[in-house]
């Protein structure tokens, strides 16, 4: 391609990490003034791409299974880190009237008058923020009430547009999505407490074919820069 | 021409595009009106404006009382509305349905159990007997257009239209479908035009030909009338008259009730028609059938008239018929076409070559306004 | 296997058919034998449908039908429906996606057939409606099976709209299509194949025959 | 039949499937064959098989020493390699093309520069000019069916092949085409096969013509030889004779050369067949131009002749003809159709229900093998 | 804007079209004009392409044609190329997700030229090939226009199994249709609009045009 050199790598990055990304991306760009390329899709997707030989240097994944699973196939260059952690916010649109509260007391009782019609979660059959919203609400007690209603998005982000858009009353998604722009003018949410599932590690790791720059990113990944970045846009530090 | 109410059916139509046409046609109950010309004069689209599938620019089309089509009216019946019976030139058959199932969907006003009946009488007709199952590709062209006229004939019609309707089919068989065409005309008592190349399928047929050329009629009457008293030259070409000259007319005699003409230098007598201009050029012809062969042996009364020696250049024979040319003048290259009865021609041992002797009888030599021919006349 | 979700895709393309089957129809007999200004134009809105990614076209569908929108409000409040995460939008949905291999075989189909076929049938007397029942559909017909199969099978395995508009409701929205991408992305490979396998054995079965049926008219004419 | 070397075409072929086919034929270079036969009996079948369009199952095609079909040896020549001319009796133009590029199709040997000019000069050939830029759809059918012509020609074919070629074409169009086809063949000396339906057509153009009934040829020969001396009655059915009848040979009489029959309690004198068995039943025809009409004032030789008394059932005119069937016999209806000169008719004032005398010509009684006649026979 | 997605989806429909141009006329006209035994089953599976959701067959692709698999490094070390995760790699795709769209249409468009015609190009001395350049691809033209709309249109919309064998490589794998679909599901709607717009806006643009130009030829002489 003209645009970028032979030594721009490619690296995969979870869907769900492209708006604190590409920020970081462009800090780097700066610092270092080597570019990177990032091609993104669900971890899972990337995950069956990188055992494929996909030419990824570096692997950004929202769930630390992942990543794992590659190590165990051989696949990494280096041990996983966790540079990152993800949050869950119950979100809704603002032209629909539901009290949000950090323990879903609103959706309960939505459950309980039977009102509640539809609440969007992604997939916790395969999409990392499904996973801890399901585990979420399994803590708060609501899953077996809520499962009738509930829609499945293929990952946080469509989850997100399902409540967003106001046909699904309300969802559990990814904190950085909450913060892009346009959802910010057409919703709501509240940050669930961390403790109510088990940590959503961003984790990454070098692929066995990283290069320089690859890794050169991998460690600022970890600095004090990245960092800020990563807490702009809803992560906390592991 | 005022459109007088008796008729059946009664068209006027006038357009310039996609062709020009200037038609004014009409067609009694029980007539049946041959519509005869040249390749691509307009003759099916006549038909298919009449039927209702061709939307002639201005036109009236009148059938039995109703009004088909009056364009001053915007008025347009559509041609399912029309209760036309129409073969068209190419079948037009249905694919994919059988001959019975073909016949049968010009039937659906009859009762389902009187249908089946019903074509398989017509197919009797026709004369295709046992084709009820074929469909349209397992049969031969002739078969096929056998099965367009049943199909049109099973439409109950308040008029037939049938173009070039037998075009495909054998002499035999075709000699049994006029029989019972005219059997039909009986029954039916409806009018039918009939789109036709064959002169003598239309003399055979109809009871009027109308002649159509370049989109326009140029005569209507008997075939055998249209045939011997042609308008104009035009028209006698078009009904394939070879014997077509021209000449001076030099006086015409009441009395004698004979007109004089001149023919390169030969004098001619023809019978008496004054409404030809004294000393001016006219066109003239005579059928073939007017013409006398001098017998060798004893000449008859009919001898003395404008006789003619001259020498048998072309002799071909058909249908008992034998078709002479005759050079008349080796000079000036004047055939002459004639022809006798086969047993006729051997009696007189006719044969290229020999030297005959013939008569242009009076009664036939039939003149017209003088035009240009053309030279490719024969 | 997933039987629920096989059910419920069968039932949705089945259902697709029977709309997209009247709409083909009309729609393709209308552009085949009208001529008009901005036919081109109209004929290139009805691929457009193909264009935009399953998912984006989805989205769109999503945010014009949620109740939360005008269009979406005025529906639930004047026909107590919806059509986001129910059946019926994902009918539409099918629908939709599926215009552009419905009508444009169809077109071709109604185009091909001769004008004096159809003429020879007015002169018959038959009035439009059995022209095209007994004339002009018999003939397309071969076309407008192709154009069926088409969309019977687009509708099976179309995912990307589905799930948006659907929102994956085991039972309710959750076609073989999504259940076997749940499956794949579950890392579930053998559940996927299985599914994969089934949904492609009842394509082959159905599909087969119906071709084999249409081929068989058609030889015996054509 | 052994096959000749000198002939230019040979076709032997032996089918069931899909109908029928037991066929030999031979054609000469220069020699135009008509084929012909009733609608169905399998004449465009051959025509395809001679071009490879279809594959008889058990078959011979021989051209100019070329083997084109032996399907013993299971060869076949596709068509494209055969170098036949073909006009297919609908046509089968190339919709998307003009006239003219219809036409070059057929010349794609010659150079690019000279296929206009020969296409063009081949259009004049079948009298459309000025009609190159047409498209089919544009043309009426006989201006398709001359491009079909053409378009054959324009192939510079080994062996031509006419499927009804004219009959779409206007009478007098149509004899200009004959015209044109006769200077074909000197200029060309090909083996042409023309299938007709039109017996006069048949006559006036080919040398030979073979009858094609139910897939199998019953009799080749000039087309006068053949309308005169049908081997069977089937054969004269096909050609069209109108009067075919059964009679009993009573009598062969070397000395005056004649065979006697008994006709239906009636003596007739016919010349001499002896090759009739005796005191058997035997079919007879005679021709319309072999019965002689007594003259009202004065009779002549022939009169004696085999002579009737009947009466004028019907009468019509065509081509300068009077075509009468008079009946002999009113309480067993027996008709003979008859026709004289249209002169002759209106000099002896020839009308329906008048009584007049014919005279059958001995020498125009042919015997053929005994067989039931149908009764749809006139 | 994302030119650089738009000008490789261009070139991605462009390329396909380029592939499926011929394998939809040889396969659409062998299948009009042979008969043979299992051939609904033939074309069935030939539809078979649209019956898995497009992610799951990107998925199978990419298992079959993946480096580490045996026809993947077979292709690697004999032609030192690879079918995933580049340009080769969504060609191939694309071809094969349309090929139902390419080859059905097609075949009906040759089955419906009459026997006659080509009988009588035969008796004109022209060679198969000649009959199939000069009369039978020019009568089957309107045909071959519609499922090439129909192909290119759907290129363009592609993305599961693009997403899935290319991997969304920018500048590589990236097609328009994969960044619109990321822009939407990174709620960067304006983005998404003004791609899909355009997208929208080039397509009716060139097929609308390609409809006129196939519809005017067809008026000619139809
Ligand atoms: N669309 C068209 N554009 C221009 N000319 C046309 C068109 N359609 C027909 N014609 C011409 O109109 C004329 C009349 O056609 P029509 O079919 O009525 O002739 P026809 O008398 O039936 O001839 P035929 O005896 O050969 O069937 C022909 O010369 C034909 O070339
Ligand atoms: N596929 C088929 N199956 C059965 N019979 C067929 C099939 N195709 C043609 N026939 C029959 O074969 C016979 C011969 O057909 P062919 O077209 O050769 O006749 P033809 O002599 O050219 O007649 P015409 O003068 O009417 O054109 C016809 O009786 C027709 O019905
Ligand atoms: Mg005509
Ligand atoms: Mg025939």
């Amino acid at each position: 391609s003209s645009t970028f050199s032979a030594d721009t790598p490619i690296i995969a990055a979870a869907a769900s990490t492209k708006f604190a990304l590409e920020e970081i991306v462009k800090a780097f760009h700066q610092d270092s003034g080597k570019n990177i390329r990032v091609s993104y899709a669900s971890s899972g997707n990337l995950t069956r791409q990188i055992q494929r030989g996909a030419p990824f240097e570096l692997f950004l994944s929202a769930n630390s299974r992942y990543v794992e699973l590659l190590a165990q196939q051989k696949k990494t260059a280096n041990t996983a880190i966790t540079y990152a952690l993800g949050h869950l916010v119950l979100i809704t649109n603002r032209q629909t009237k539901i009290a949000l509260d950090t323990e879903l007391k609103g959706i309960s009782q939505l459950l309980q008058k039977n009102s509640l019609n539809r609440f969007s979660i992604a997939n916790p059959a395969h999409a990392p923020y499904g996973i801890a919203a399901q585990e979420a609400l399994k803590n708060l007690k609501l899953w077996e009430q809520i499962r009738p209603h509930l829609v499945l998005g293929e990952n946080a982000a469509q989850a997100a547009q399902f409540s967003s858009s106001g046909a699904a009353q309300a969802g559990l998604v990814s904190y950085s999505l909450a913060l892009a722009p346009a959802l910010k003018n057409s919703s709501r949410f509240v940050v669930i407490p961390a403790n109510l599932h088990r940590p959503i590690e961003q984790s990454m790791v070098l692929l066995n074919n990283a290069g320089d720059t690859a890794k050169l990113f991998f460690k600022y990944l970890q600095g004090e820069k990245a960092g800020k970045i990563l807490s702009r846009y809803g992560y906390t530090k592991p | 021409m005022a459109e007088s109410p008796k008729m059946a059916i009664h068209i006027r139509l006038q357009q310039q595009k996609p062709i020009p046409l200037s038609v004014e046609l009409e067609c009694k109950e029980g007539e049946l009106l041959a519509l005869v010309g040249p390749s691509g004069s307009g003759k099916t689209t006549v038909l298919f404006a009449i039927a209702g599938l061709h939307k002639a620019e201005k036109g009236i089309v009148r059938c039995r009382g109703e009004l088909w089509q009056e364009s001053e009216k915007r008025q347009f019946l559509p041609a399912h509305q029309r209760h036309v019976g129409m073969v068209f030139q190419n079948y037009a058959l249905f694919p994919h349905m059988t001959v019975l199932d073909n016949i049968r969907q010009a039937l659906s006003d009859s009762p389902k159990s009187e249908q089946i009946i019903e074509a398989q009488a017509l197919l009797k007709k026709v004369h295709l007997e046992g084709l009820e199952n074929r469909y349209p590709k397992a049969l031969s062209g002739g078969q096929q257009q056998r099965v367009a006229v049943a199909r049109a004939l099973a439409r109950k019609p308040k008029v037939l239209l049938l173009d070039e309707p037998f075009s495909a089919v054998d002499q035999v068989t075709r000699r049994k479908l006029y029989r019972e065409l005219r059997t039909l005309r009986q029954s039916l008592n409806i009018p039918m035009i009939l789109v036709t190349h064959d002169l003598e399928e239309a003399t055979l047929l109809a009871d009027r030909i109308a002649l159509l050329h370049k989109g326009e009629i140029l005569q209507t009457g008997t075939p055998e009338f249209v045939a011997s008293h042609p308008k104009t030259a035009t028209v006698a070409r078009l009904m394939d008259q070879q014997n077509l000259f021209t000449a001076k007319v030099i006086e015409h005699d009441k009395e004698t009730q004979k007109t004089h003409l001149r023919w390169r230098g030969i004098a001619l007598e023809a019978f008496y028609q004054p409404q030809l201009l004294l000393n001016q050029r006219a066109c003239w012809m005579i059928q073939p059938s007017d013409i006398l062969l001098h017998r060798r042996d004893k000449p008859t009364k009919g001898d003395q008239e404008n006789p003619f020696q001259g020498k048998v250049v072309e002799q071909f024979e058909s249908r008992g018929l034998a078709n002479l040319l005759v050079e008349i003048d080796p000079e000036l290259k004047i055939n002459i076409a004639i022809n006798v009865p086969l047993h006729v021609a051997r009696r007189n041992r006719l044969a290229i070559g020999e030297n005959i002797g013939i008569s242009l009888l009076r009664e036939g030599i039939h003149l017209m306004p003088y035009q240009k021919l053309r030279r490719d006349v024969l | 296997m997933d039987w629920q979700a096989l059910t419920l895709s069968i039932k949705l393309s089945l259902a697709a058919l029977l709309f997209l089957l009247p709409i083909g129809i009309i729609f393709g007999r209308w552009l085949a034998y009208r001529q008009f200004f901005g036919k081109s134009l109209l004929q290139t809105l009805l691929t457009l449908p193909l264009v935009l990614p399953p998912t984006v076209l989805g989205y769109y569908m999503l945010v014009t039908f949620s109740p939360t929108s005008g269009l979406g409000a005025w529906l639930s409040s004047t026909f107590d429906t919806s059509l986001v995460f129910n059946f019926q939008g994902l009918l539409l949905a099918s629908i939709i996606f599926n215009l552009p291999f419905a009508i444009q075989p169809m077109q071709r189909a109604f185009a091909a057939i001769p004008r004096e076929i159809r003429d020879a049938a007015a002169c018959c007397g038959m009035k439009p409606s059995r022209v095209f029942w007994k004339i002009e559909l018999p003939l397309a017909w071969p076309g407008v099976v192709s154009a069926m199969v088409l969309s019977f099978a687009h509708t099976l395995g179309e995912f990307g709209i589905v799930l948006m508009v659907g929102g994956n409701i085991p039972g309710e929205t959750q076609t073989i299509a999504i259940s076997i991408y749940d499956r794949v992305q579950a890392f579930d490979e053998q559940s996927a194949s299985i599914m994969s396998l089934s949904l492609l054995l009842f394509s082959i079965l159905t599909i087969s025959f119906t071709f084999w049926l249409s081929m068989r008219s058609e030889q015996k004419y054509g």
